[in-house]
């Protein structure tokens, strides 16, 4: 049977109000303080393990059945895909599925999404004149775009978009694309936050990365996103550019009723608001505005594609690989 | 302690060959040999360092071959003394001693034993001249008060005196006690004179052992006579338990067949005369020794050359023509040694 | 003691009996093709040249720096010792984040990256494996050889390159083969670099593929790069070797060269290097911590963390040393085929990436050792297994070093074996161990993906709180923590240094 | 070379006062004196190893105080032979040798010429015994062919012969080639032997030197003289350059104030006689020594016990009476010296 509180190593007093191990892929600063008032709401006292999502992927897997955690939270739908190939997750409740889109959670019900984030082009307001920014991501490599464009080919968001690419428009273009951007003199960064950091510096003119690091960066230098001399581009018209990907979770055992509390509780009012807020997400649920500048989730054109799918990353690192774009 | 068959080899050298030799309780045994001859193996055999390739350590009657060096209750000094470099001279001696012992005068005490002020105890080794680093070693060896003592050259850093001095109380020390001791030493004097029996190796054999004056003045074969002290070696025919040879007719102190012998002399048998009063020899050169003058001397008639000690009270000198007069007896041995 | 040095190994092990049973469940045909791919041969030559590369540059410079500081006259050398010490205490992630943000802010427009790049940052941060242990051993070198070599007409460089070197060359080699390995098993620096080395390709395949085989299919191919450094490495050193003469110890003070007119020029070049290596990484920290507004945290949760990270890094280390020990006697007092295979197989683990060695842990915790999973006691077994070579090349170098007619000396003296060894070898060890239990710590300290995979929950480290606020882009917030993280790991550096040239007086 | 006023110190102990010392290019100097007397301290002091409190050293008339140890050209055998532990022992020999030589049959001849085997240039220095490794460090060191070289006890781990023969090679070797040798002994034989000039050191004083028949002749102080080899001191009263002693009346070899001296003689010098034939004694112990007894005597009448050394054709028992004769001259001391 699946561990629940009841096997976890540190639950002390998991008797009545009970006590959960949540296996979080999500930053702390982004979610502790929702957790904090959970517990004070539920009574539950919730253990967090805080990691890299794919490592703590890789960690449930090899735990399997023996699992301490009673809720997985990722910050890619790709891991949850992963863990949810292993049969790990157990089925959640419809009540609690009908409140996100479809497109926005498993289509076995065994994870759901919990805020969505968007892929776009950040680019320099000073240096990029609007009329210069493409309206599909496959411009990017035409000649005018060459050494203008920022990429991280190792990080996971854009391994996901690719893999959403393929999904989408087949492997044979996908492959194409990815040479040929790698011919048009890419600026590679590590990871989204130095793209994001260089386009506010003047030091890269746009780049590929997801919506909200522009409101992290501001946050940390303590402005407002609009003073900041960068803005978010949107593909639109469905193109692949524009993917949403979620950060998602799912639980071990359905009987634990104080997992599905928490789950409940992150997409209740107060939990959605938060990712909103806080972390200038989209909210999965409806009837909440979209982060500063961007325009609400239903009025957004996003691909439409399975999300579990994003877990089929093998063939996306080859092609990325093949590309030359780095391993 | 019995050593009885001990050979050992090195990878493919082979150093001991088959040695037995026997160390009775409360003894003290020497072993002699030239350097490299297999001494220094031997006695880790018997310290339990080396477990020899074939032969048995016996002690008290037991088979101690692989019982662990520790639990033999044997001391060893080695050659280079192994001193431990992190511990004060005190705490090096005090190592062996038992816990109650190490703070008081004990060490003092041994520290005497071998010429050491008291005050030493509180250097490092690495402050010590090379023959006082020897006497710590010897001293903290003994302050445990093994039943049997291994000394591996403990006086070779030591100048004459101080080794006299050192060696006399040693041996009270071991007497007292009834400790056996097995000392090996390059040095012949010290042998012959610390020993209540010397054992003789050469290139891995025992070639002899036994009573101090049964070695030297019936060597078993030529080369040990000649690896105990100066040897005089001459040839000569042998009848009727006398030998004739160049310095004439000299009685014999072994059994030997009659024929023709090698005579082995010792070189304070030959006594140095006027000329007319013995059998004439040319000196051909003189080494001066302080007490007494080492010479090779040329016989005349045979041109056999025969080194000669004089005490110093009549010098040498190359050139001199002298007489030359044997005392005491010959040993013979069959042509064919060396 | 061959049981308990095959002990010490087999927990040293755990991860590669981990990748046998996991690559067993690989259908062969898939593996072949991951390992035997041509990008495996790309990312294999990358990982080999950028090795070789670090390596050579590792050992001039460590060596160099030893040699300045504990043999010549050059003034100031106990100030350049511990400041030559410190980049050890910079993780490599945190140094190649820093030179690449110092880059973009004095050159903005060009790219810090490159083989180039890591070859730079690399070396800079494990310069001190080569360093720490070269100084130690040239202090302990025994001079009456030296001076044998100069009565033989031989110049005191001359002497120092065919006597002295070759004295302290177990040890140096032994940094030299830490260097190598670390660089294998290096991930934070080659990707924010960017090179694509094999590591990297592991790394990719967890964390980024989900492909836990695939990783560990690539992760059997850095063993066999690993073994291929070990062999190198060998044709290099015999262990068997006698190092050590009875009467050497400290006889007199190690001599020294006279720098003279030279003094100039390897002022600044040492002092060059040294702060480059430190100031770089130091001055992007400060420039993080000026720049944002993300407030660190409570004074409470720095203290927390940092109590934390003293504290897994002393069990961490004194776990490590106390496994090192004996496996370091063995194979210096029985230098067999056995103490040899043991001694590069516990360098083998330590080439695994931190997840592989984590994962590991984890499959032993969740199937064996169920009451221990995340507790901090399988915690500390991952950083032995991680750390192992780290404490033993020191202890080795330490114990060769012991002239063993002390041990039987002290057995002679009545004393068994072991306490022969506690009483004798150990005490003239514990300059090596001290050094190998310093520098456990100062690694465990900068730990993370291992830590981040076994820690107990909610435990949280210098480490584990550097990533989460540097992962949420809170530099400023994150800098408190990063600097007290360089200053945790620069105690034992210093403290390693001070005393060497403590001794040496 | 010339050591003028050399004093040393270690931290507050005083090791060397004042000590000059000349020796002439292409002689030997042999340095004696007792364990701790500072030997191995002034050694290192001319080689280079150790900068002198005080004083200086010549070479050749210019100052080399400060010169570094390699640009003396002085070879240096240590006293525990610091024989390279990482090469072998054709590679430690051929350490000091121009490169063009190192492969060649030199190697060899330096093996021949501390009579070890060709063969043992291939083995590594733990695996040779330790007289082995002493010869070795020898080897070392002469195969430069130095101006100066320095032995410190080069000999002391060889037996007698062994060390006769390899100490005849060496001073072989170094006359021909000119070398200037200062040997450091623990072994007043071989000071005597070896050496054109005797130095004397006691407790870091240079108490004697000069030519080695000088010195054991005529000691400066009885302590020299006991140091040289055994003493037999007497009391006694000097007229008219002759003496009156338990011995009887003794002719003086040197000028002395006539009253109550003390006086030297060797125990060579006392012949042992027929009771009957002169002054009686009670052999009260006996040391064997191969080739020689010494014994302690207690004179009749005076009390004195004195040191006798009887050659061992006749061994002496303890408890005999024997009568005693002088031979040759004594030396006279003022009372007050020991
Ligand atoms: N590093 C040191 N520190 C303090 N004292 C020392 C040091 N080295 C030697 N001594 C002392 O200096 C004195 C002279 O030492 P030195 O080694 O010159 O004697 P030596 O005449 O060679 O004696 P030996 O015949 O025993 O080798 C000794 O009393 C010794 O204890
Ligand atoms: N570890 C070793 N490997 C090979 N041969 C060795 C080893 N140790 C000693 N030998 C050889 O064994 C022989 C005997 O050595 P041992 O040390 O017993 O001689 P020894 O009689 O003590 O000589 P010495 O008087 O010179 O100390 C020597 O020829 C030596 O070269
Ligand atoms: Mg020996
Ligand atoms: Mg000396």
């Amino acid at each position: 049977d699946n561990g629940g509180g009841d096997s976890n190593g540190n639950g002390a007093d998991s008797a009545e109000a009970g006590s959960l191990v949540l296996y979080s892929g999500r930053n702390e600063e982004l979610i502790q303080p929702l957790i904090d008032q959970f517990e004070e709401e539920s009574g539950i006292e919730v253990s967090v393990r805080y990691g890299d999502t794919a490592e703590l992927a890789a960690q449930l897997i090899e735990e399997g059945q023996a699992t301490p955690a009673d809720v997985f939270l990722a910050q890619d739908a790709g891991a949850l895909g992963a863990v949810a190939q292993e049969g790990l997750f157990a089925e959640l409740d419809q009540e609690l599925l009908v409140q996100v889109p479809e497109i926005y959670r498993d289509n076995g019900n065994s994870w759901v999404g919990l805020s969505g984030r968007l892929r776009t082009l950040i680019y320099n307001t000073d240096l990029v004149e609007e009329s210069e920014l493409p309206e599909t991501v496959a411009e990017l490599t035409g000649p005018e775009y060459a050494g203008r464009v920022g990429i991280a080919p190792t990080n996971a968001s854009f391994q996901a978009f690719v893999t959403g690419f393929r999904i989408s428009e087949g492997d044979q273009t996908a492959q194409q694309w990815l040479s040929d951007l790698a011919g048009n003199d890419p600026q590679y960064r590590d990871r989204n936050g130095p793209i994001v950091s260089d386009v506010i510096d003047g030091a890269l003119e746009m780049g590929l990365v997801n919506h909200y690091y522009l409101y992290a960066q501001a946050a940390e230098r303590g402005v407002e996103p609009e003073e900041l001399p960068a803005a978010n581009h949107l593909f639109g018209d469905g193109d692949i550019g524009a993917l949403m990907n979620v950060t998602g979770a799912g639980v071990f055992d359905a009987q634990n009723q104080g997992a599905v509390d928490l789950l409940e509780y992150l997409l209740s009012e107060e939990g959605q608001q938060y990712f909103v807020e806080e972390t200038a997400e989209y909210a999965m649920v409806e009837g909440f505005e979209a982060p500063a500048g961007l325009p609400p989730l239903q009025e957004l054109d996003v691909p439409d594609i399975d999300l579990n799918q994003l877990e089929d990353l093998e063939t996306t690192i080859q092609m990325i690989t093949e590309a030359g774009l780095a391993g | 302690m019995q050593l009885t068959g001990i050979s050992h080899r090195y990878g493919a050298h082979q150093v001991l060959h088959n040695v037995t030799l026997e160390c009775p309780a409360g003894t003290a045994t020497a072993i002699v040999g030239p350097s490299g001859s297999g001494k220094t193996t031997l006695l880790r055999t018997a310290a339990g360092f080396l477990t020899p390739s074939q032969g048995q350590v016996m002690l008290d009657g037991t088979d101690i071959t692989s019982r662990p060096a520790h639990r033999r209750s044997i001391g060893l000094v080695s050659q280079d003394g192994a001193l431990f470099p992190h511990l004060s001279v005190g705490r090096n001696i005090g190592f062996g001693l038992p816990r109650g012992q190490r703070g008081g005068s004990r060490i003092g005490e041994l520290l005497d034993l071998v010429s050491l002020p008291a005050d030493y105890a509180d250097r490092r080794p690495d402050q010590l001249s090379g023959g006082q680093r020897q006497r710590v070693a010897l001293a903290r060896a003994l302050g445990r008060r093994p039943q049997i003592i291994l000394l591996d050259e403990p006086f070779s850093a030591l100048d004459a005196g101080l080794r006299e001095r050192t060696r006399k109380a040693v041996q009270k020390v071991l007497r007292s006690t009834g400790t056996t001791a097995l000392l090996v030493t390059h040095d012949q004097d010290e042998a012959l004179s610390f020993a209540d029996s010397v054992a003789v190796i050469q290139e891995g054999t025992l070639r002899q052992a036994g009573a101090p004056e049964n070695i030297y003045n019936l060597p078993a074969d030529l080369a040990t006579a000649r690896f105990l002290g100066e040897a005089v070696v001459l040839e000569g025919q042998v009848s009727a338990g006398w030998a004739e040879c160049a310095l004439g007719r000299v009685p014999l102190r072994n059994e030997s067949p009659t024929g023709f012998v090698h005579l082995l002399l010792r070189p304070e048998q030959i006594e140095v005369t006027e000329p007319e009063q013995g059998i004439l020899g040319l000196v051909l050169d003189a080494d001066y020794f302080g007490h007494d003058t080492t010479a090779v001397v040329r016989l005349h008639g045979s041109q056999e050359e025969i080194r000669v000690r004089q005490l110093n009270t009549q010098p040498l000198e190359p050139g001199e023509t002298i007489g030359l007069r044997v005392t005491g007896a010959a040993v013979a041995y069959p042509p064919g040694g060396h | 003691m061959a049981a308990l040095a095959c002990l010490t190994t087999g927990v040293a092990l755990l991860p590669l009996f981990y990748l046998g049973v996991r690559a067993a469940q690989y259908p062969a045909a898939d593996f072949l093709a991951a390992v035997f791919s041509e990008r495996s041969a790309r990312l294999a030559t990358a990982s080999l040249a950028l090795t070789a590369v670090v390596t050579v540059l590792c050992l001039v410079i460590g060596v160099g720096l030893a040699v300045l500081v504990t043999r010549t006259t050059l003034p100031g050398r106990r100030s350049l010792a511990v400041a030559a010490a410190l980049p050890l205490a910079i993780p490599s992630y945190v140094a190649a984040f820093g030179w690449q943000s110092m880059n973009h802010l004095v050159s903005p427009g060009t790219t810090f990256e490159g083989f180039f790049a890591a070859t730079v940052v690399i070396t800079s941060v494990t310069y001190p494996y080569v360093f720490l242990p070269a100084a130690a051993a040239l202090l302990r070198v025994d001079p009456a050889q030296e001076e044998a070599a100069r009565a033989l007409g031989r110049g005191p460089v001359n002497t120092f390159f065919s006597v002295t070197v070759r004295q302290a060359a177990p040890a140096i080699t032994s940094g030299g083969l830490l260097c190598a390995i670390y660089v294998i098993a290096d991930f934070g620096a080659v990707s924010i670099l960017r090179v694509d080395t094999f590591t990297r390709a592991v790394f990719t395949s967890f964390s980024m593929g989900f492909d836990r085989l695939g990783g560990i299919a690539l992760s059997s191919v850095l063993l066999v790069l690993t073994m291929v450094v070990l062999v190198v490495e060998g044709r290099f050193r015999r262990t068997s070797t006698r190092y050590a003469t009875v009467g050497s110890g400290a006889a007199a003070p190690a001599m020294r060269l006279s720098i003279g007119r030279w003094a100039a020029p390897a002022l600044i070049l040492a002092w060059g290097t040294v702060l480059t290596a430190l100031a770089v990484p130091g001055a992007a920290l400060a420039y993080w911590a000026y720049r944002g507004v993300s407030t660190p945290g409570s004074l409470a949760e720095v203290g927390g963390a940092f109590m934390n990270s003293l504290w897994v890094a002393a069990l961490g280390g004194a776990a490590t040393t106390a496994l090192a020990i004996p496996l370091a006697v063995y194979i210096a007092r029985r230098p067999s085929r056995l103490a040899r295979s043991l001694e590069r197989l516990a360098y083998l683990a330590h080439s695994l990436p931190g997840v592989v060695v984590g994962l590991s842990v984890v499959m032993l915790g969740i199937s064996v050792l169920t009451g221990l999973y995340q507790s901090m006691w399988l915690l500390v077994l991952a950083y032995c297994t991680l750390m192992l070579p780290l404490a033993l090349g020191p202890a080795v170098a330490a114990a060769l070093s012991a002239p063993p007619e002390l041990e039987e000396a002290a057995r002679a003296l009545g004393k068994p074996t072991l306490i022969a060894y506690l009483r004798i070898t150990l005490p003239l060890m514990a300059p090596g161990i001290g050094s190998g239990f310093l520098l456990v710590m100062l690694t465990v300290v900068k730990e993370l993906p291992a830590t981040l995979m076994l820690r107990p929950t909610g435990f949280d480290t210098l480490a584990t709180r550097l990533w989460t606020y540097t992962g949420n882009e809170s530099f400023a917030a994150a800098a408190p923590f990063a600097v007290l993280l360089v200053m945790l790991a620069a105690i034992p550096a210093w403290l390693m240094i001070s005393r060497l040239l403590k001794e040496e007086k």
